[in-house]
């Protein structure tokens, strides 16, 4: 087993996510529907498939896949946890671009720097009930350990935690915010995303 | 409400289809994506270019003002859903003609991170740009945020002003700077009277009693600041009279454009009764009006409903508001 | 159906007032009745006059049109009646400059009846006339009995072409002759979603079910052919071409403009994707399009649903209609 | 008492008719709204109030009150029956021009030309369940004798019976023809502004 990420671990965990994403999409869609345009499974779904056309041909350089992926989102959708994907992939391009590998302790920072990509761009804050809660509790928990399979365990339960927080505050970000307090007592769905992308990852 | 149209998720496609068959002297449909579109004519070496963008659901708003001292390209995305940063990056690219480029688009979320995506994107190509965002619609936020509000019809006049000056050869800089003059100069209020669909969604975006209003409501329904009784025309120009010019005061000789908008179903002849209110009413505050538009300029579908922009000029924003403009919505 | 209006009954007359305090440019209140409207420029000395009117409530139809190579002067009644013979009057007295007029007007035995009245007054004064009705609804009557139809949307053409012809200085026969052709080349069909309300009785046209469309049906809620559900796009397109080709028959290497015309509340993306299916299906007949016009051309204030009118063209008549126009809602 | 219609006489009858149609109204009104726009109370009331405000002005020519009498109806309503009455109204007036006095031998043949031009300009025929049927009852009624008030009461039965006999059949003229099956079984609303005319007159 290799000391850090490699482009060829990075690709099959992309095709467990892409496969996830299949399978969650009328359960996003559902989700957004409630307190938005409905359109988060298909963000996800058009994304992935995008991935997977590509992802054979994908170069042995994690920046080179990840800022694919980026592209694949900012190709195919204009929705709002599209784009904020894509901007987290793109910064931690920019930090791996010319590598085949980048070792694990390195993941906290790469999310961090993501994080805070994400956060200038969507000009929300943490604790606004959004993905970036659920991005904050998967960088915590990777900088608890050295070790994916650890990291992974501690994602999801960081996760788990923070949408338990979260659920009975009102959305602040987003179209949810304009159904106030709608949202109280739902999940956000943009947070069911990285769940499940950590719970396909951890098998 | 009840729709003309095949298959939902055609809807945006084949309505661009449509728009550029029947207009190819106007518009012509980018090639990668399909959701960027460009004036049919070459743009003119060394001009700034104006790009905007943002969900369908608006027309003319904002595809159909591509067009000689307007816009130069625009992104479209789905119905009220931002296009994506590539679609914007590709009208970009189009509208570059090596003076650079400004961004002008209404203040949303989804469209403001994929135009700043977007021009990233250009800025390793050497494009340069500007951005302003159009901020117009006063119910939205107050005055001592005036940067979070939503932008509506008041990109009517921001496209017009910042065509007419991209037209007249000016810089990116100055060109950027008239973008920010109208967007300043600029207050617009609206009122809903019933919901649209969103074909893809298949249901109204918001309820609303039979004999109810909601004044302030954003054009994808965003909630507004009173709903109530539906009021008699004049009482409503009034009120829209009075909370715009106390966002904006106007003094005795100041000039102004106003536009009655329609936001879809309500027709001309409702506008015109509006429109007839609000000029006696500027008039009598010794205000005088120059080039009203009334009509539909800023629309979401078969949304009834009207907003009243008022649009202050001066002697530069005033010859250009009167130059030339040419698309297929509108010609002056 | 919600309004934005003040008294029912000063609907038509607020309405007035705010067109022609919007656009002193284009249209001129005529004194006696304040329900004849005129170019506000004085007539050219010799040029032959055209006249139209109706019922209000059809914007840009009748009053809209008034303006430079389209009609010279307008009677307007209140909504959906007709207006007296004396404004009628008023309004051909203001459009003749010496050369004669021309009443061109849709086919509705109260606009018919009192045009002829207003005729008779006229001749009196020495004021020479003649008189076209546009009676281009398929569905209103057989292909034999084609005299009782009723006049729709195909009135665009009649005045556009008409108007050109005048504007070149023809004398009222040739005027009227164009006038003629254009109503024999121009055959359209409807299909309305939902109805409309005259203000002044407070209660929609007709009722018809939440997914139904009826086809065929007039302007006014007149009965057309066939209720049924709502169907996709296409077929609803399809059907039209079908039925008004049929009536008029097209052949490779014809040349035809096309209006696609929204009833007021239907949006333009709808009227686009209607236009892509007509055009192409067109262009496989052989038969290509010259200067589509895709719009609110002749609406029924908010109702919904959508006609299209098919004008087919002579080399003469293709002149005409690229000609220039200009009034507040359409410029060529 | 004259031999025939004078001026005199005839503005004693308008008076009648004008009182009639505010009292008429309401109910005019509401029968052309069962079958057509609703307006034809106001239509008669506009026209009546017109010749109100200028009766003590017209001439001594039974030919110039008529034509003042058209001319309200034409200078404040486009609905058909004003036009109608309108038309009807100039015919006599033409026929009557100058005259100070028209013998009431005369009347049924000025009904006679009035019916002509009425259904010249209205295309439609006797038998259609219009204000004609009513027209050609009054005219049938006053060739039977060459007193007023016999011609009157001849009027009177013979619009009854015409309504009576036309009561079931469906309108075919004019926006009631819409309704269609609708208007069988209602009375036409032109015949009852006659019928009422008929009746302010016969006092
Ligand atoms: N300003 C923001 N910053 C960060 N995350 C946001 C923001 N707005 C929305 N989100 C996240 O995006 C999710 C919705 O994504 P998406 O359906 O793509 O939005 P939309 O369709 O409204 O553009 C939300 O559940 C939330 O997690
Ligand atoms: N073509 C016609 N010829 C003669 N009388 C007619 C005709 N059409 C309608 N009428 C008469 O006119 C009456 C309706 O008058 P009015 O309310 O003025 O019509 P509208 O408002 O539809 O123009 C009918 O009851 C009928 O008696
Ligand atoms: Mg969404
Ligand atoms: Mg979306
Ligand atoms: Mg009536
Ligand atoms: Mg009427």
């Amino acid at each position: 087993m290799p000391e850090g990420l490699t482009a060829a671990t990075l690709q099959g965990g992309l095709r467990l996510i892409c496969l996830q994403m299949e399978a969650s999409a009328a359960e996003l869609n559902e989700l957004d529907g409630a307190l938005g345009d409905g359109d988060l499974g298909i963000t996800m779904v058009r994304g992935c498939r995008t991935i997977e056309a590509e992802i054979d041909t994908y170069p042995d350089d994690v920046g080179m896949v990840l800022l694919k992926c980026a592209q694949a989102f900012t190709r195919t959708s204009g929705s709002t946890f599209g784009t904020l994907l894509a901007t987290g992939l793109m910064s931690a391009a920019k930090a791996t671009k010319g590598r085949s590998e980048v070792p694990w302790r390195e993941l906290p920072d790469l999310l961090g720097q993501a994080l805070d990509a994400m956060t200038k761009r969507g000009k929300a804050q943490l604790g606004d009930k959004t993905v970036l809660d659920a991005v904050e509790a998967v960088r915590a928990a990777a900088s608890q350990s050295g070790d994916p399979g650890a990291m992974l365990q501690g994602s999801r339960a960081g996760v788990a935690q923070v949408m338990d927080r979260m659920r009975n505050l009102p959305a602040r970000q987003g179209r949810a915010r304009i159904f106030g307090d709608k949202s109280v007592g739902r999940d956000d769905p943009g947070m069911v995303v990285l769940q499940r992308i950590v719970e396909a990852l951890s098998g | 409400m009840k729709k003309i149209l095949n298959e939902p998720f055609a809807y945006v496609d084949e309505m661009l289809d449509g728009l550029c068959a029947a207009h190819p002297e106007y518009y012509r449909k980018l090639g990668e994506t399909g959701r960027a579109i460009a004036r049919a004519a070459k743009p003119t070496p060394g001009k700034v270019g104006i790009v905007s963008g943002g969900g369908s659901g608006h027309l003319p708003v904002f595809t159909g003002y591509v067009g000689k001292g307007l816009l130069d390209a625009c992104a479209i995305g789905d119905v009220f859903s931002s296009p994506s940063a590539d679609q914007m990056a590709e009208a970009i690219r189009a509208a570059d003609a090596g003076g650079g480029v400004l961004l002008l688009f209404g203040n949303y979320g989804g469209d403001v991170m994929n135009f700043e995506m977007a021009a990233e994107m250009v800025d390793m190509e050497d494009i340069r740009t500007a951005t302003v965002l159009v901020a117009d619609d006063v119910a939205s936020a107050g005055p001592g945020e005036r940067h979070r509000r939503r932008g509506v019809a008041g990109l009517v006049y921001a496209y017009k002003l910042a065509g007419a000056k991209a037209e007249a050869m000016a810089s990116l800089d100055e060109v950027a700077a008239v973008a920010r003059k109208a967007v300043d100069s600029c207050r617009s209020i609206g009122v809903a009277l019933t919901p649209c669909t969103v074909p893809a969604a298949g249901r109204p975006t918001f309820e609303i009693g039979a004999g109810e209003m909601e004044f302030g409501m954003g054009i994808h329904g965003e909630p507004g600041v009173r709903r109530g009784p539906i009021r008699p025309a004049d009482e409503i120009a009034e009120e829209m009279v009075t909370v715009l010019t106390k966002d904006m005061p106007l003094q005795p000789g100041d000039r102004v454009s106003v536009l009655v908008n329609s936001l879809g179903a309500t027709p001309p002849e409702e506008l015109y009764i509006v429109y007839r209110y609000v000029s006696r009413r500027l008039a009598a505050m010794g205000v005088s009006t120059v080039m009203p538009l009334v009509g539909r300029y800023a629309t979401s579908m078969e949304m009834a409903g009207m907003s009243l922009t008022i649009c202050r000029l001066d002697d530069e924003l005033e010859a250009l508001l009167k130059a030339p403009c040419d698309c297929a919505f509108w010609r002056v």
